[in-house]
């Protein structure tokens, strides 16, 4: 069914057990809003020199919108800035391929459980709720490091 | 086949509408269930639009070209079309715009410039709905930041309708202007249109219907309305998108002041300063939806021949099957009335805590098409303490094996994501 | 048959415009020279429209079923092709209203509602010309009335010009905005768009062009234009009624608030207030034309595949020999330009103390649609002592052989009153 | 030809040879636009006791509002206001007529050289150019009795 091709079983999976989801102590906060479907998510970024010492969040959201947040929790908490950039970017990239890009084993690396989003990015109406989380994260990390807030931030 | 007292031929109907047969997701017939959204257009529709554009087409009123006078003949006579489906007194309060949100906000637009006794200010106050569409809040924002007036609005009840216990002191002596749904495109809730009206009356406040989610399905009669306005959308109705209607009472029409400057709404021009023409032509700036009028004409010539009444009693039993079939499906629950009493085709639901963008996913995979979110009514939305819902909306094409295939395809997303 | 060079291969694309075959008064083939006040729509139009309706209708934005998905897409889609058209920077300074009129009162109602820098105000002045369609005046007179701003316009020279000679004089450090039209609809003028952007840029004026009688007719480059808005309409240039367009750049997009309230146009929304999505959807409130977007869309593909500049170039070819006709009739007086020189294909004229509805009736008669009147521009006919003027305006289809027709026509004209 | 039907000898006679025109003593004086084409008339009334003592107009228009301005000076001047206003009727009956009406004797004998306009009566976009003078006309006559002003009056 085309369908498991955006539901895969990781998402599925982060969508029931999410990673570091609730509210903790960050340097900055911001709070998005997919005004298409009514997706809402506030996330906190705190930044440690270089590294990112932790994303929370809270949301709500359909599947997609909430086991992408669960990933990027996973996949950026640890790492260092550039590092969650080139991430972020790939992912963006991805999302935005519009089912043209098949993720090789370069882009696999890069974006490890993420790459399960690929066939979401075949549904222009869910790529949105895929890239939420996404940019609230640069949008609050920009903020924690004194640029200027995003425009979505209410 | 299930069989329900008061049915339309849907068969027959079936055939005049070319998209009900479209197949998606690999030869799946799609099952529409986003009527309230829009509807879909009916061949003789298309037919009225083609025919225009092959062998009429113009621009109105000034031409003394055969051509320039049969589109002038075919737009007017529009008018007279839906003056007559809406028991309009008179034509010239039938003023076309181009959906319902234009209609509201031209109301909104022409009170906040009106002289008194129209004119809206900060000792005044607009009145609205927690069920309001967008459409029908942000017009009333916008006057109210632009003019100091106060928005206030009825409170809903837990089982989705208007809480008018407080309507004394909802709607006072300050108030100017009562605007509110007919029909809640979210809810589906038929609103008590008298009780409102009374109140407003006593008050000498004007009354704008939404009428939106009526117009299409059930009879629409302004004077029995007793409204001073009544908006409503051409293409929830079988009519072209880019067509709206607004019926005003000709006095106010007459007084109130224009909105849009432009071609066709004047008089008389000279650089410093104008004049403007009678209603409705004073509303409808620029060269107006001609082909989309005419199509409209046409879609309420189809209604008008099947029977508002007759399309009625085939919603509402569609509505009774389909609000019982719904309630069997576990951990579904209705946001808005639970029976078919007073409410229309619209019927939101949320399953679970299966978030609605997922429900509409797996429910479009086996070819229904049915609209999640907030449904521009996310007031509501807050009111019930949830994120969005989704709703399945029917029509005078819908069948009661659309709504099994909807119950069947409920029990499909309930064991995907289960 | 009279050949003229750069002429368009009109016999095969006459083919496309079916309404070409049209007969009126009892067997004439219709010699449609009305094209200023709207064109004609070539099949591929029509068939976008069809398609559709018959396989893709649904409300656009917020649908994950197929068909919503689509509709959007399409939608969407003649964004991206109306950009294109254009030149814009960007596909989201595209905005669809409902005709070129709404562009223009969009236009000036954000700036009647902006803050500074922006704000219009007793202390500011507007500035127009004579030569303008009173859609866009009168939003400009209403501005300048609710404001209390000062309206101040370009006269016009014996030969249908604009006056710049007090240039200085009229674009002031007061001007707030100078909103004038690319080419006159009345008198085909073209204006010299580069003089008066550069003094409104050194004052700090906005720019605001009425490209309506340009887009259709010739390459039109928003960025080379350097204006701050441009907008134009549907109708007159192969697509359906019902549609317009305003380009704005997108900064003054995003500081500007918005016009009409709505669905669509939101970012959030709760009782007490609402936040605005960002442009193009700020300004679209309400279920847009949808399907004339996407009829708009096949129109410019349509002309795209024929080529602006050889269409520019046909109608400058039919100009000049129609110029050079119409002058050859005693007692016919062009009002504008008399040469094709920096003029478009629309041609005002007088014939003796003829008056234009008698022309035009004669003229009707013999199957040749012409305008009467004062074509939505009296100042103009104010301006040089005439009560209306007889036009006949050319498109990418018109041919030479119907300019004799005219031309013959006009003689009848003279004998029939003689 | 069609045509015929609408420039009626009688008419393009009484358009190169308008009665009454020019403007003259009057009780009341309006000013009436037809903002479709911009057909203008200004039209005075003179009236004596009951009897319609002079019309006279000024105006600008196209063959048919001039014949019928000149056709109304040569119907109504000298006639009671009662069988003035009969005339009126008669003529709005038939210029809404749609081409509908054939003017029998009976209404001949009314309206005399205005039977002519029963063609004009097929052309919708003609109508309003042969009843301006008569709008005009009964606004003005209005006025002069004292009752009140009509809308098109500038
Ligand atoms: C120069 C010009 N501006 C504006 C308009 C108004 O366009 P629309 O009637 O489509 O609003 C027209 C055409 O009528 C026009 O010719
Ligand atoms: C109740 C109600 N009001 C207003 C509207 C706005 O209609 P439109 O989008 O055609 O302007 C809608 C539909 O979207 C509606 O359901």
């Amino acid at each position: 069914m085309k369908l498991d091709s955006m539901y895969q079983d990781v998402i599925l999976d982060h969508y029931k057990h999410p990673h570091g989801r609730g509210l903790r102590d960050g340097d900055a906060e911001v709070h998005h809003v997919n005004p298409t479907c009514g997706d809402e998510i506030t996330l906190r970024v705190k930044l440690d020199g270089e590294n990112i010492a932790d994303v929370s969040y809270e949301g709500q959201g359909c599947s997609i919108s909430q086991a992408s947040a669960s990933v990027l929790n996973e996949l950026l908490v640890g790492t260092k800035l550039d590092e969650a950039h080139r991430i972020q970017e790939t992912f963006l990239e991805l999302m935005q391929s519009k089912g043209r890009i098949e993720p090789d084993d370069a882009m696999e690396e890069v974006l490890e459980d993420a790459v399960a989003f690929a066939g979401v990015s075949k549904y222009p109406a869910r790529v949105k709720c895929a890239l939420l989380s996404w940019m609230a994260w640069k949008d609050a990390t920009a903020q924690a490091l004194g640029e200027s807030a995003g425009r979505n931030t209410v | 086949m299930t069989q329900l007292p008061g049915l339309l031929d849907t068969e027959a109907i079936r055939k005049d509408f070319p998209i009900l047969d479209r197949q998606v997701h690999d030869g799946k017939k799609v099952v529409y269930l986003d009527n309230a959204a829009t509807s879909q257009k009916p061949r003789q529709v298309l037919d009225a639009l083609n025919e225009y554009y092959e062998r009429h087409n113009a621009n109105v009123h000034r031409g003394v070209h055969v051509l320039a006078e049969e589109a002038t003949a075919l737009y007017e006579g529009a008018r007279d079309k839906v003056a007559a489906f809406v028991n309009a007194p008179s034509r010239d309060e039938v003023i076309f715009t181009k959906n319902a949100s234009e209609s509201l906000n031209l109301v909104a637009n022409m009170l906040g410039w009106a002289d008194d006794p129209y004119s809206v200010d900060r000792d005044t106050e607009i009145v609205i709905t927690e069920m309001e569409h967008h459409s029908n809040i942000v017009p009333w924002q916008l006057l109210s930041q632009r003019t100091g007036a106060k928005l206030k609005w009825f409170g809903l009840t837990d089982d989705g309708r208007l809480d008018l216990s407080d309507i004394e002191q909802v709607i006072t002596e300050k108030t100017k202007v009562v605007s509110f749904t007919l029909v809640s495109n979210i809810m589906g809730t038929v609103n008590p249109v008298e009780k409102i009206v009374r109140r407003a009356q006593d008050v000498g406040a004007l009354v704008v219907v939404d009428a939106s989610q009526a117009a299409p399905h059930m009879v629409l009669d302004v004077q029995a309305l007793q409204a001073d306005f009544v908006a409503f959308t051409g293409h929830k109705m079988c009519g072209p998108t880019g067509i709206g209607v607004l019926w005003g009472r000709q006095e106010l029409l007459e007084d109130l002041p224009p909105f849009l400057g432009g071609g066709e709404m004047i008089e008389t021009v000279t650089m410093n300063s104008s004049t403007y023409a009678p209603a409705p032509h004073k509303f409808e700036a620029g060269t107006p939806p001609i082909a989309q009028a005419v199509g409209l004409g046409a879609a309420v010539d189809y209604l008008g021949a099947i029977g508002m009444e007759k399309i009625q009693a085939h919603e509402h039993a569609i509505t009774e099957y389909a609000v019982r079939r719904l309630l069997e499906v576990p951990d579904l629950r209705i946001i808005g009335p639970t029976t078919a009493e007073d409410r229309g085709a619209a019927i939101s639901f949320t399953l679970g805590d299966i978030h609605p963008h997922d429900v509409g996913q797996v429910l479009d995979e086996q070819g229904i098409a049915v609209r999640v979110g907030h449904h521009c009514a996310r007031p509501v939305c807050l009111r019930y303490g949830i994120p969005a819902t989704t709703r399945a909306s029917f029509y005078l094409y819908s069948t009661p094996a659309e709504v099994d295939a909807l119950v069947d395809g409920l029990e499909h997303v309930r064991n995907f994501f289960g």
